[in-house]
């Protein structure tokens, strides 16, 4: 589904990302771990064009992502959440998630000035569709609040839900669960299957090993900017090199 | 301090004409009296106070005190526009001075034109003003009357070959000023070496004068305002400048050579004003004027003053009537006819040549004097 | 006439210079547009003019007394406006646009004590010393205020490269959060910024209230104008690129009136500043400094 | 009746002023609500007063043509410019956008078209309450409907994070210069409606204090919905009437209520969300945090 390859990232003269090649296949929970400081976020950010790649392509159902704009590239299918929150504060829930409908409101400005049936048939369906998202993520009970006050958890959620709006087939999380108390991990975790089940494949960061290893199906591991293993959980736990990497640092997650 | 002074006059006019029993004839004066063209706007409305006072002291106008109503207009156009109407429609004067800029003047004039009441513009130099219509008044003398003698003089006394120019070129005022000049040097045949701008709030204009030194003219002319002109004189003298200025209405101030000093001595100023004019009249206005403000009046002071004594004459000419449209068009019509001898000297209105078929206002009709600066000191020129 | 000019162009950055100091240290260490800071350098002047006319002080001691005033007034505007906003942390639109209140209020003040006219030093107050060298004129009080202007900025640019409390403002420029963290007084700083900033301003005002005799209410407005080209110039809160900014505008003035023409001189300055920001966001002199919330 | 004839008579201007200030407020809130701090709005305005102007001296177009011109003049201006200015962020935008207003103030001041320093005078008074009134509900109404779109959303999306908004399939340097282009036919309106009630423009009602003036409006009035630029433009522009008994000192009064609004209420005077709870209605502050 996403073909990776020969990328590579440069800043100055550092190089964050050399030869990175992998491929995350179609459906299904792909996860892409490593040591704090491992680039893992760079791919992201090359993956959804927020930066530009140095070398190597990256390409989506076979569509090379080279050159695209971000929200381009949001709109052939790919959708992502971030490792701090990014949600629109000073927004209310529902508008959060109608955001991520932008693309699929197709209403010219005549009918918006003149608020025909069109319009107002789009954006109700809009409104349905996005409170349909929001009880996904159990929230729509509170889809008139301001998102600033969620927690920081439900923020999380609402995140997932606005990402999913933008109808994605590939989901790209970023250290979904980051800051969580192992309760709420496990919710997450849940949570993650379910969007997973209804059909979107799932490309996840993660340096919590014990969350990853219960839910991918695949496993990239990522040291200083290199692909060192790639495999099934249980293939990559015994990879000595992996082992050597998260052994050498305090920060190698939780057993 | 001039806040009291204000509330003072109010008091004394509304305490004057509840004993008086006449009813006050109430003027109205928009005038620029804070932001960038209060300094002009005050020593204005200093003018206006000081001729309204000695109106009212000598009785009056038969038996009626004036009585001014000051508003602020801020120099902008909006503001004056709302000055405007609120003397015409709500203090419902017989009569407006003001406003302090020509700007202001395009802006309000068609206001008080349309209503029929006079605006009579006491600072106002810039060409057009009285194309408005036939209530708009001026006694300021335009460049264009007094630019040609002003330079004829100069050019025969230095023997003048060519001329460097300086103005400033985002002010109405002096860049008007700076036209008339360039139509002058054109029609006398002077060649012009250099010509130089500068805009407000410059305080160097070293980098133009050292441009206008390598072009060595035998003068310099130069469309400012006074303290600009002050500080030009200055820095081209620190630059070595020899060469004597030629200069339009805005030198007409003592702040001049307050400020230049001996800096400015040959400069040739042509002005319908001086503060060192020996006319009684001239000298009574500059002494009750120290006296009531305890600083030197400038041009716009003197013609403000002139200006009510002016309308005080047309006053005295008609009887008003109590009818507020009849009394301010008994007043438009006998202006025209007033000539006074005040602090600019003989003064008489001419009317505007009519523009489009449209029937103008009326211009001031005065024999500018031709003065030269000399150890720091507006002397009146004899051609010695 | 090229070498007068060199000079006339070295009066004039200097003074630009000296100005945009104070407004980038503010700008670097407050992250604050503060657009009081021309009505801040017209307080400095009329202060000066008024312990020399109605107190009779000399030069040497009202210099010093409206650099402290004005300095005082800076803290003031800091202590009583600034800092309120900084602790609801007020998007940086906000004190900005307090600044502008600021200086509404102070021109007005100032009109409303001395009046709108056009005020000056009365002769005397400084040495009207002047001399020849060859094609060059030059007055003692043009190299005075070159030599004032340098010599603050020796003065702040050491302090702040190699003192502690230098390295400490560095810190709150980098991020304040961590600044506060690492111990430093943050709050304490920025007043004492704020103190420095408007004293310099203050003295600028001095300055060019004395060369160029002209003090009024809104004195301050054209050279703030010119002081946001400067910092623009120089990149934001970059106090070495400040310097050369304002010596930098100063000589494309001077330069662009002699052998250009003085009409459009100012078009060509804002012209070029424009594209500036386009090719270089960070200022033809910046460094970027991204500052992290 | 009489009373409202005289009252009419005075304050009409003062009126328009506000009709025009209104606009001029709505457009620079337009380009805030996407996150854009322009300080172009009174150049803008600047072309649309001369432009119109211009066209009503010389080539005789009657008034509703002018008005259009002075619409689409500033938009191209606006569609030129914006491309490459629009990539600058926050305080550099504004500083950007600033130098570009200086440039068309001096290249007004010194082209004879324009008349120079001396402005142009002797414009028809075309403009009626009427038209104020009309374009400024006209550009209410669509404002409105605007917000209430998609774009609007996008608009907000893009003021709270340009990064996460772009991630959302938003394409942000278009609706920035969409937002941009509409704040610049806006502010032309507004100026060639300007100059047809004043006679006479010139180039120092353009400057940095003018434009600075309209962005005080908006943040005074508080900039979460249509209501409060409007309010803004009205107290801005009213104030000076009110404070006129002060004389020299209302300069000061006029600096300290700027002063004192934004350091007691943030949001601006019209803040929908303090307003409901004040009054008790709807969902005010939310009780769970």
């Amino acid at each position: 589904m996403l073909t990776i390859s020969g990328l590579g990232k440069h800043f100055g003269g550092l190089a964050v990302l050399e030869d990175v090649s992998f491929e995350v296949p179609a459906g299904g929970i792909f996860g892409l771990i490593g040591p704090n400081g491992a680039g893992k976020t760079t791919v992201f950010n090359l993956v959804t064009g927020l930066l530009k790649p140095t070398t190597g392509t990256v390409s989506f159902e076979g569509r090379s992502l080279a050159g695209l704009q971000p929200h381009q590239i949001t709109r052939l299918g790919i959708a992502r959440t971030f490792q701090n929150i990014r949600i629109f504060k000073e927004m209310t829930l529902l508008q959060n998630v109608m955001v991520g409908l932008h693309g699929a409101l197709g209403y010219g400005p005549l009918a918006l000035l003149l608020n025909q049936g069109s319009f107002r048939r789009a954006e109700a369906e809009a409104r349905e569709r996005a409170l349909e998202l929001l009880s996904w993520v159990k929230l729509q009970d509170r889809a008139s609040m301001l998102a600033d006050n969620l927690s920081y958890g439900d923020q999380r959620k609402l995140e997932f839900a606005r990402a999913l709006a933008t109808g994605p087939r590939l989901l790209l999380l970023d250290e979904p669960v980051a800051g969580m108390n192992p309760a709420e991990k496990d919710a997450l975790m849940e949570e993650i299957r379910n969007i997973a089940g209804r059909g979107f494949g799932v490309f996840l960061i993660e340096h919590d090993m014990r969350f990853v290893m219960g839910l991918c199906e695949r496993i990239a591991v990522l040291n200083f900017g290199r692909v060192i293993a790639e495999g099934s959980p249980e293939e990559v736990r015994n990879d000595p090199g992996v082992i050597e990497a998260y052994l050498g640092r305090e920060d190698g997650g939780a057993p | 301090m001039s806040i009291l002074r204000h509330t003072l006059l109010w008091t004394a006019a509304l305490l004057a004409g509840a004993a008086g029993g006449a009813a006050d004839i109430k003027i109205g004066l928009a005038e620029a009296l804070t932001g960038g063209a209060a300094q002009y706007g005050v020593p204005i409305r200093n003018g206006f106070q000081l001729a309204a006072d000695e109106i009212n002291a000598k009785g009056g106008i038969q038996g009626s005190k004036i009585l001014l109503v000051i508003e602020d207009e801020q120099g902008k156009k909006e503001e004056v526009i709302n000055v405007f109407k609120k003397l015409i429609f709500q203090d419902k004067v017989l009569m407006i001075f003001g406003p302090t800029l020509s700007n202001s003047m395009f802006a309000a004039g068609p206001v008080a034109n349309a209503a029929k009441v006079v605006a009579f513009g006491t600072s106002n130099t810039a060409n057009g003003i009285t194309d408005i219509g036939p209530y708009i008044f001026r006694n300021s003398v335009m460049e264009s009357d007094v630019l040609p003698v002003t330079v004829a003089t100069a050019v025969k006394h230095y023997k003048i070959k060519k001329v460097a120019v300086i103005y400033g070129n985002d002010d109405a005022f002096t860049k008007s000023g700076y036209d008339v000049f360039k139509k002058v040097l054109a029609d006398q045949k002077i060649p012009v070496t250099a010509t130089e701008t500068y805009v407000k709030g410059d305080v160097d204009f070293k980098a133009q004068l050292t441009k206008i030194k390598a072009t060595d003219p035998d003068a310099i002319v130069c469309s400012a305002l006074a303290e600009e002109a002050a500080n030009i004189m200055l820095q081209a003298r620190s630059l070595g400048i020899k060469a004597p200025f030629i200069g339009g209405n805005g030198f007409n101030s003592p702040k001049l050579f307050e400020i230049s000093k001996q800096a400015g001595d040959g400069t040739f100023v042509g002005s319908p004003w001086s503060n060192t004019n020996p006319d009684p009249a001239n000298v009574h206005f500059v002494g009750a004027y120290k006296q009531k403000f305890g600083s030197e009046p400038n041009q716009f002071a003197a013609q403000a003053y002139d200006a009510l004594h002016i309308a005080a004459a047309a006053l005295k000419s008609i009887k008003l009537t109590g009818r507020l449209e009849a009394d301010r068009q008994a007043l438009r019509d006998a202006l025209p006819k007033v000539s006074i001898n005040g602090a600019t000297g003989p003064f008489k209105f001419r009317p505007a040549a009519p523009k489009d078929g449209k029937p103008g206002g009326y211009d001031a009709d005065q024999k500018p004097f031709i003065y030269i600066l000399q150890q720091g000191k507006f002397n009146l020129y004899t051609g010695k | 006439m090229f070498t007068q000019q060199l000079l006339n162009a070295l009066t004039l950055g200097s003074v630009y210079a000296l100005f945009a100091l104070g407004f980038t240290l503010v700008f670097g260490v407050l992250a604050v547009i503060n657009l009081s800071h021309g009505a801040v350098f017209m307080v400095g002047s009329y202060a000066a003019l008024t312990l020399v006319t109605r107190l009779h002080l000399p030069l040497g001691i009202a210099l010093p007394a409206a650099m402290a005033l004005s300095g005082c007034l800076g803290m003031a505007i800091d202590v009583l406006i600034l800092k309120p906003l900084r602790a609801r942390n007020a998007p940086h639109l906000i004190p900005m646009i307090a600044t502008i209140g600021v200086a509404i209020m102070l021109s007005s003040a100032a009109q409303g004590i001395f009046g709108a006219e056009i005020l000056r030093f009365p002769e005397g107050t400084i040495p009207a010393g002047e001399f020849t060298l060859g094609e060059v004129h030059v007055r003692a009080l043009e190299l005075s205020i070159v030599g004032i202007s340098f010599g603050l900025m020796a003065v702040l640019f050491l302090a702040i490269r190699r003192t502690q409390l230098g390295r400490a403002l560095r810190a709150i420029a980098e991020s304040p959060r961590s600044a506060s963290l690492l111990g430093i007084n943050v709050e304490g700083l920025f007043h004492a910024t704020s103190f420095v900033a408007a004293a310099l301003g203050g003295v600028a005002g001095v300055l060019i209230g004395l060369n160029f005799n002209a003090i009024t209410p809104l004195m301050g407005q054209p050279i703030l104008h010119k002081g946001i080209a400067v910092i623009i110039l120089g990149g934001m809160g970059d106090i070495r690129g400040a310097l050369l900014a304002g010596l930098f505008l100063g000589f494309a003035e001077v330069m662009s009136k002699a052998y250009l023409s003085s009409q459009m001189g100012d078009a060509v300055a804002f012209g070029l500043l424009f594209l500036i920001l386009l090719v270089r966001p960070s200022g033809l002199f910046g460094r970027v400094l991204e500052r992290k919330a | 009746m009489e009373w409202l004839a005289n009252f009419w008579a005075t304050y009409s201007t003062l009126v328009y002023s506000v009709g025009v200030f209104a606009l001029m407020a709505l457009s620079i809130w337009l380009t805030l609500a996407c996150g854009l701090l322009s300080l172009a709005n009174a150049a803008f305005m600047c072309i649309g007063a001369y432009v119109s102007a211009l066209l009503s001296l010389h080539a005789g177009w009657p008034f509703g043509a002018t008005l259009a011109a002075a619409g689409a003049a500033p938009a191209l201006v606006a569609l030129v410019i914006g491309m490459p200015t629009l990539r600058l962020s926050g305080v550099y935008l504004a500083m950007a956008t600033l130098a570009f207003g200086e440039v068309v103030r001096i290249v007004v001041l010194n082209l004879e078209v324009t008349g120079g320093p001396e402005g142009l005078n002797g414009i028809p008074q075309s403009t009626t309450g009427w038209h104020i009134l009309a374009i400024l509900a006209v550009v209410v109404y669509g404002l409105l409907r605007l917000q209430r779109s998609r774009v609007g959303r996008a608009f907000e999306a893009i003021r709270e994070d340009e990064v996460a908004a772009s991630l959302m399939g938003i394409n942000v340097a278009r609706h920035k210069l969409f937002a941009f282009v509409l704040g610049a036919v806006i502010a032309g309106l507004a100026g060639g409606l300007n100059a047809h009630y004043t006679f006479f423009i010139s180039p120092r009602e353009y400057g940095f204090e003018n434009a600075v003036d309209i962005l005080t409006m908006v943040v005074l009035g508080g900039i979460g919905g249509l209501a409060g630029p409007m309010l803004g433009a009205a107290i801005i522009t009213l104030l000076p009437e009110l404070l006129r008994s002060l004389h020299e000192f209302r300069g000061i009064v006029n600096g300290l209520i700027l002063v004192l609004v934004v350091l007691f209420l943030p949001k601006g005077i019209w803040d929908p969300r303090r307003l409901r709870a004040l009054f008790g209605l709807g969902p005010g502050r939310d009780p769970g945090c």
